[in-house]
């Protein structure tokens, strides 16, 4: 448990919230993102100092390595709010370095002027993270990490423990591809790479808490997605009435408002279970349960999204198809529904 | 002499509860789907009542627990946990907290102690023909002469109303205002002359409804609750609770308990194709459930409950008719018997699918729920 | 191939619709049907007799063996009827006894004046039936037989022939359970029963026959609950409006449209199909398809009939529970949806 | 010297077609999912009309194929089993029947010559903003001036239109009638001096769509179809066929064999939870099949086809819709890749994803064909 005091993540998660207003502007504008798209990493290194100078990257780094030790739940607000607003950074992998490496952080990177991302999944759309060190050296693969293309120092953690390696180190090589919101994921290819590696007992809870916090910038997406919807459908008007009033798309705007509701519960319940302490059974549980919603509602509440603006829509012109594409490629980054649910089917032998 | 329940931590009330059911249930189904009669379900009414269990939420003084909402909870979960079957409770949830809240003295002393001894059996007269949307519809009509209200009209879709000895109604006692200020809350005696009943059968052919007809029944002034025309009101703060707890995952977490052990009968519960299935029922009834947590919350805090909690009911209503149709497919052929299969009630899909249609009707239909929602939670237009 | 030829198909199906009106009333009243509810069989032997005398149980019996020798397009067209009318008399299973026994077919069985049903199904939810045969006797069980209840003869059909065995020949137990359509639904125990058993080489293909009649019947008690609900729709008034003046019904309704029209053109297409030749494969394929089509279809439909029925739609009194009750019955009969999926799955690989 | 298709056999005609595409397809992409603009998809085209196959239902002393509506769905299988790309057939499909049909011989012996040969690329000028789901209302005016139509008004979502050199479009030429009956179908070419263009990106960031202004366009008074105010019942006429294809299970089925291509190439092929899903999807896609074959054969019977082949396409489109979404779960990660992985388009699982939004918005929306089934076709209420 974080030293997160039970009623002080209220407190917390504001103080975040406003201070993270620099990267997320308050007034709803996307002209930054949209302009990102396609510019090498797709994001801008700047924000990353930004975010760093904000002290968003000491967040899960406890108090006693010099972090400011808050809980999930201000974690998650945090990421919601980045989701709302589609913010490329991987300001969550470097949150998530963070914890990982507490003492060992570099400055540079906690501070934000290194880029640092967190490299750990060993195959695609899994939460395994053991491989990747082979004899004290660094050797394998790590897959699906996004920002990557425009990082300085990369954490890679493996079942022997955490370490930092330079973008530019011999025997790392990054495999980018782009990707539909305009920006690219990595695969990291190590041989042999000689690196200093920290034991870190707590791997397991961080890579959970990533997925908690991937989920919640889903939730964040969906919202504000849904949002957009809505008022366009206020607005929009055919056969001489705007189209909100028609019974039929009423009815799905509600299931959409249930599913993305039931999201922010799921999240919100399991970072608060989390930080106080749930046994690890659960934790695994409610965390895929959480990563499940919030793919599904991602790519539910965009592709609605779509056909309720209508042919507006499918343009690139209306933000909607920003959310459209980021959905598209985050949502199964820890894997598809199927995948998470044939993990979570492997917790009912136990359960039964 | 009842205990103190609050000073007890949670674990032992839970297991102060879990015994009781356990040692005391009589003789009758567990896990009914269907709502069993008065004359099956009277001993453990009983049971409860000699217990002091029957009233959780009434205050100690009146003869009920006081509980908080948490410890509430607590016992809720044991019994239906249990299985145990639901009582005749119009009194002790719907009728006692009205009383307590706008009774007279006079009233709360004459009907609570009845309530309790199961001398009086309650039923609920809202609905009428043409008024079940929409309540404040109703056209029963109560006309003061005398020192009687002479009540003329219809009720329907009264739950167990043939088992009831007392039915409190909704009644238009002014015609000249609009619709919901000129309504009166009153109790009537169903062995009043006048009052007479039709049985409704349900979809599995039992009597689970009446219809209750009014001809010039007369009951004395005092049989109002709360003031004249003021009726609507007492009513509507009925639906408080009720309105959260009808979205309450119990019903679907149930449901999906007796699918893993129907599932495991059929040989299916390691079908990969199966569990993918029931993983996403479930992780939809622990979604539900922590949905469900904020609202209990909120009335733990005495914050009001808007609009939006009409979520839980659509989607509650809606995964429970989900889980009832995997149950048929898990159930296969046997999907169309009438009886529980081996006697086991927990294997009977029928029971479940048949339990399952009414929910997404009664109690606000899913697509009125859909339109309140998208009117007042969402701001679309009209 | 039977005797119908390629052009005589559809004037003799109305012959047969034409005559089936004896059974199913043009008005399409339902009180014979509410009223043989919980009679024992659930059934009228009279018109089991009707029937006979009608020549229907002489559909599928070859010209050459003295029957019709009519196609299966005839057959789905009766059963579509039949299903329309929620007939609860086993006449599909008489007609596939007709099929199996052809010249063998017992005379009283033929013109109605016995009840014959057919027994076939090995174990509950398949189609398979090659059991039941020991050492030239009749031993095994044989499942899922509507009827059988009222039946004086049944048809066993078994991997070494077909016999027919009078309902209380020795060795044979019938246990009966009652079915939510009022009527009832038999396990066969035979314990070394006495029989002739006639060879029957186009065994399989009948089976097949049987369950695209099956799915034949559940697309008749689609439509008809669909009508039912359409009336309803137009004439129900809430909030001053008609209930089908709704826009979110409209939609639905106009998804139940479309199923039970995929489920028509499936059945038709395949009757048809199977009529002019199609391969084993094929055939196979394309009845389970259509089974599959009709469980969902029948559940679907009338589950969202009694929706749209509101509270009226939840009492006995309303008919259209009388087709959700034969829905729930009948469905699953060959299989649930899942189980059908898998069978269709297996042939996947050869196919593929 | 066209030899004669009708003659030949059912196999023998797919065997040519099989052959040609085969032997004759250019080094450009095969199953594209995305529209090839007319540089990259010209040589195609060309080889098709060099061979005399550009346009199967034309008469062959136009230069068509004169095929029957069998032989031209064996060759349209044929082509899509190899995986050609779709090449700017809005004049081929469109405007030349509807020149066949209603153009005077001039114009027949004008413009299909230059259809065949690519030297006129033809655009469709339909939908406008505010007239897409309602037609009729367009507002693009072409008034009488002499010896010459002039034109001003916009289109929009006008499919490839960056790449046509030609342009019909439906203008009003009589304000002061009903809206159906003051429309004209009037031909453009896009060089005129008036015309400009403006590129609209779809989800995919590609120009696949543009908006087409005027501004004072002139054109000859002979470049009309039909008569003056006519143009509605030549433009609906067009529509008779496309309503039926536009429901034709082809897209769905060449969708389901990319996500057969693509499960086999992740491994899940033989996942029962996979193939559970697959196998229903497929069902689907057979169960249209069988659905739309009534249609065709309406088609081939000359029987009017009513509103209810609204049906296929509302099916079609939501099915390529639902396999798009489990293409999407099995490409797991990697759905959201911007290029196709290892170069293999049918491993795209986003090119089929977002290939699935616009179909249930063009051609009638979903929600508006179900409200015209709803009225049309089940007779409900408005």
């Amino acid at each position: 448990m974080t030293g997160a005091g039970m009623d002080d993540w209220i407190d917390n998660s504001r103080m975040i919230l406003d201070s993270a207003r620099a990267i997320v502007p308050a007034d709803g504008s996307l002209a930054r993102i949209r302009g990102l798209r396609g510019q090498g990493p797709g994001f801008d290194p700047a924000m990353v100092a930004e975010a760093g100078g904000l002290g968003l990257y000491l967040m899960r780094v406890p108090e006693a390595a010099g972090g400011l030790g808050l809980g999930l739940r201000e974690t998650c607000a945090l990421m919601r709010l980045l989701g709302e607003g589609l913010v490329p950074e991987p300001i969550g992998a470097t949150i998530m370095a963070g914890a990982l490496l507490a003492e060992a952080f570099p400055e540079q990177a906690a501070n934000g002027d290194a880029v640092m991302v967190t490299a750990w999944q060993d195959s695609p759309g899994t939460l395994d993270w053991q491989g990747g060190a082979v004899g004290g050296r660094l050797s394998g693969r790590k897959c699906a990490i996004p920002g990557a293309g425009g990082a300085d120092l990369i954490a890679v953690l493996t079942g022997a423990g955490v370490a930092v390696v330079p973008r530019d180190a011999p025997g790392v090589t990054l495999h980018l591809e782009e990707t539909l919101d305009g920006g690219q994921m990595a695969t990291l290819q190590l041989d042999g790479v000689r690196a200093d590696l920290h034991p870190c007992p707590g791997a397991q809870a961080v890579v959970q808490d990533a997925a908690l916090a991937h989920a919640a910038y889903l939730l964040g997406l969906s919202e504000r997605a849904f949002a957009l919807t809505l008022d366009y459908l206020r607005i929009r008007e055919q056969f001489g009435r705007p189209i909100g009033s028609f019974q039929a798309l009423q009815h799905r705007a509600t299931d959409l408002k249930i599913r993305i509701e039931l999201l922010r519960a799921a999240v919100e319940a399991t970072a608060a279970r989390i930080d106080l302490g749930a046994d690890p059974t659960l934790r695994a549980r409610d965390t895929d349960r959480c990563l499940l919603r919030g793919a599904e509602t991602a790519l539910l509440v965009s592709r609605e999204a779509v056909q309720m603006h209508g042919a507006m829509g499918i343009t690139d012109e209306a933000d909607i198809g920003l959310f459209v594409r980021k959905a598209m490629t985050l949502a199964h980054l820890f894997g598809a529904p199927a995948a998470i649910r044939a993990r979570l089917a492997q917790g009912l032998e136990t359960a039964a | 002499m009842t205990p103190d329940y609050t000073a007890m931590s949670d674990a032992e009330f839970r297991a102060l509860i879990r015994d009781f059911v356990e040692t005391e249930y009589p003789d009758i189904p567990r896990f009914p789907l269907e709502r069993l009669h008065w004359d099956v379900v009277k001993p453990w009414y009983l049971k409860l009542s000699q217990r002091g269990f029957l009233c959780p939420t009434w205050p100690v003084d009146r003869g009920g627990m006081g509980l908080t909402a948490a410890k509430h909870l607590i016992m809720v979960e044991e019994l239906e946990r249990f299985g145990a079957a639901r009582v005749h409770d119009i009194g002790p949830v719907m009728l006692g907290p009205l009383l307590l809240k706008y009774g007279t003295e006079a009233q709360k002393d004459h009907f609570l102690p009845r309530i309790l001894s199961g001398e009086h059996v309650w039923a609920q007269g809202y609905s009428e023909p043409g008024a079940g949307s929409d309540l404040a519809a109703v056209r029963c009509e109560a006309v003061q002469q005398g020192e009687d209200w002479v009540i003329n009209g219809q009720k329907t879709w009264t739950t167990l109303g043939m088992d009831a000895n007392w039915i409190f109604i909704l009644a238009r006692t002014d015609k000249t205002v609009k619709k919901q200020a000129g309504i009166s809350f009153l109790l009537v005696p169903m062995d009043a002359p006048g009052v007479s009943t039709r049985n409704i059968l349900n979809l599995s052919g039992e009597a689970e409804f009446c219809e209750v007809f009014f001809d010039d029944v007369r009951v004395p002034l005092d049989h109002i609750v709360g003031e004249v025309n003021q009726g609507w009101t007492a009513a509507k703060a009925l639906l408080g609770h009720e309105r959260v707890f009808i979205g309450a995952p119990r019903l679907s977490a149930s449901a999906l308990a007796r699918l893993e052990h129907l599932a495991r009968h059929m040989g299916q519960w390691s079908d990969p194709v199966f569990r993918d299935r029931f993983v996403a029922l479930r992780c939809d009834v622990l979604d539900l459930g922590d949905l469900f947590q904020t609202y209990l919350d909120r009335l733990r805090d005495g914050t009001e409950i808007g609009a939006d909690v009409a979520m839980l009911k659509v989607f509650q209503s809606e995964l429970y008719q989900r889980i009832s149709d995997l149950t048929m497919e898990v159930a296969g052929p046997a999907s169309g018997l009438r009886h529980p299969p081996q006697g086991d009630r927990r294997l009977h899909a029928a029971a479940t699918y048949l339990s399952a249609r009414p929910v997404t009707i009664f109690g606000g239909s899913t697509e009125i729920l859909r339109n309140v929602l998208a009117r007042a939670v969402l701001g679309l237009p009209g």
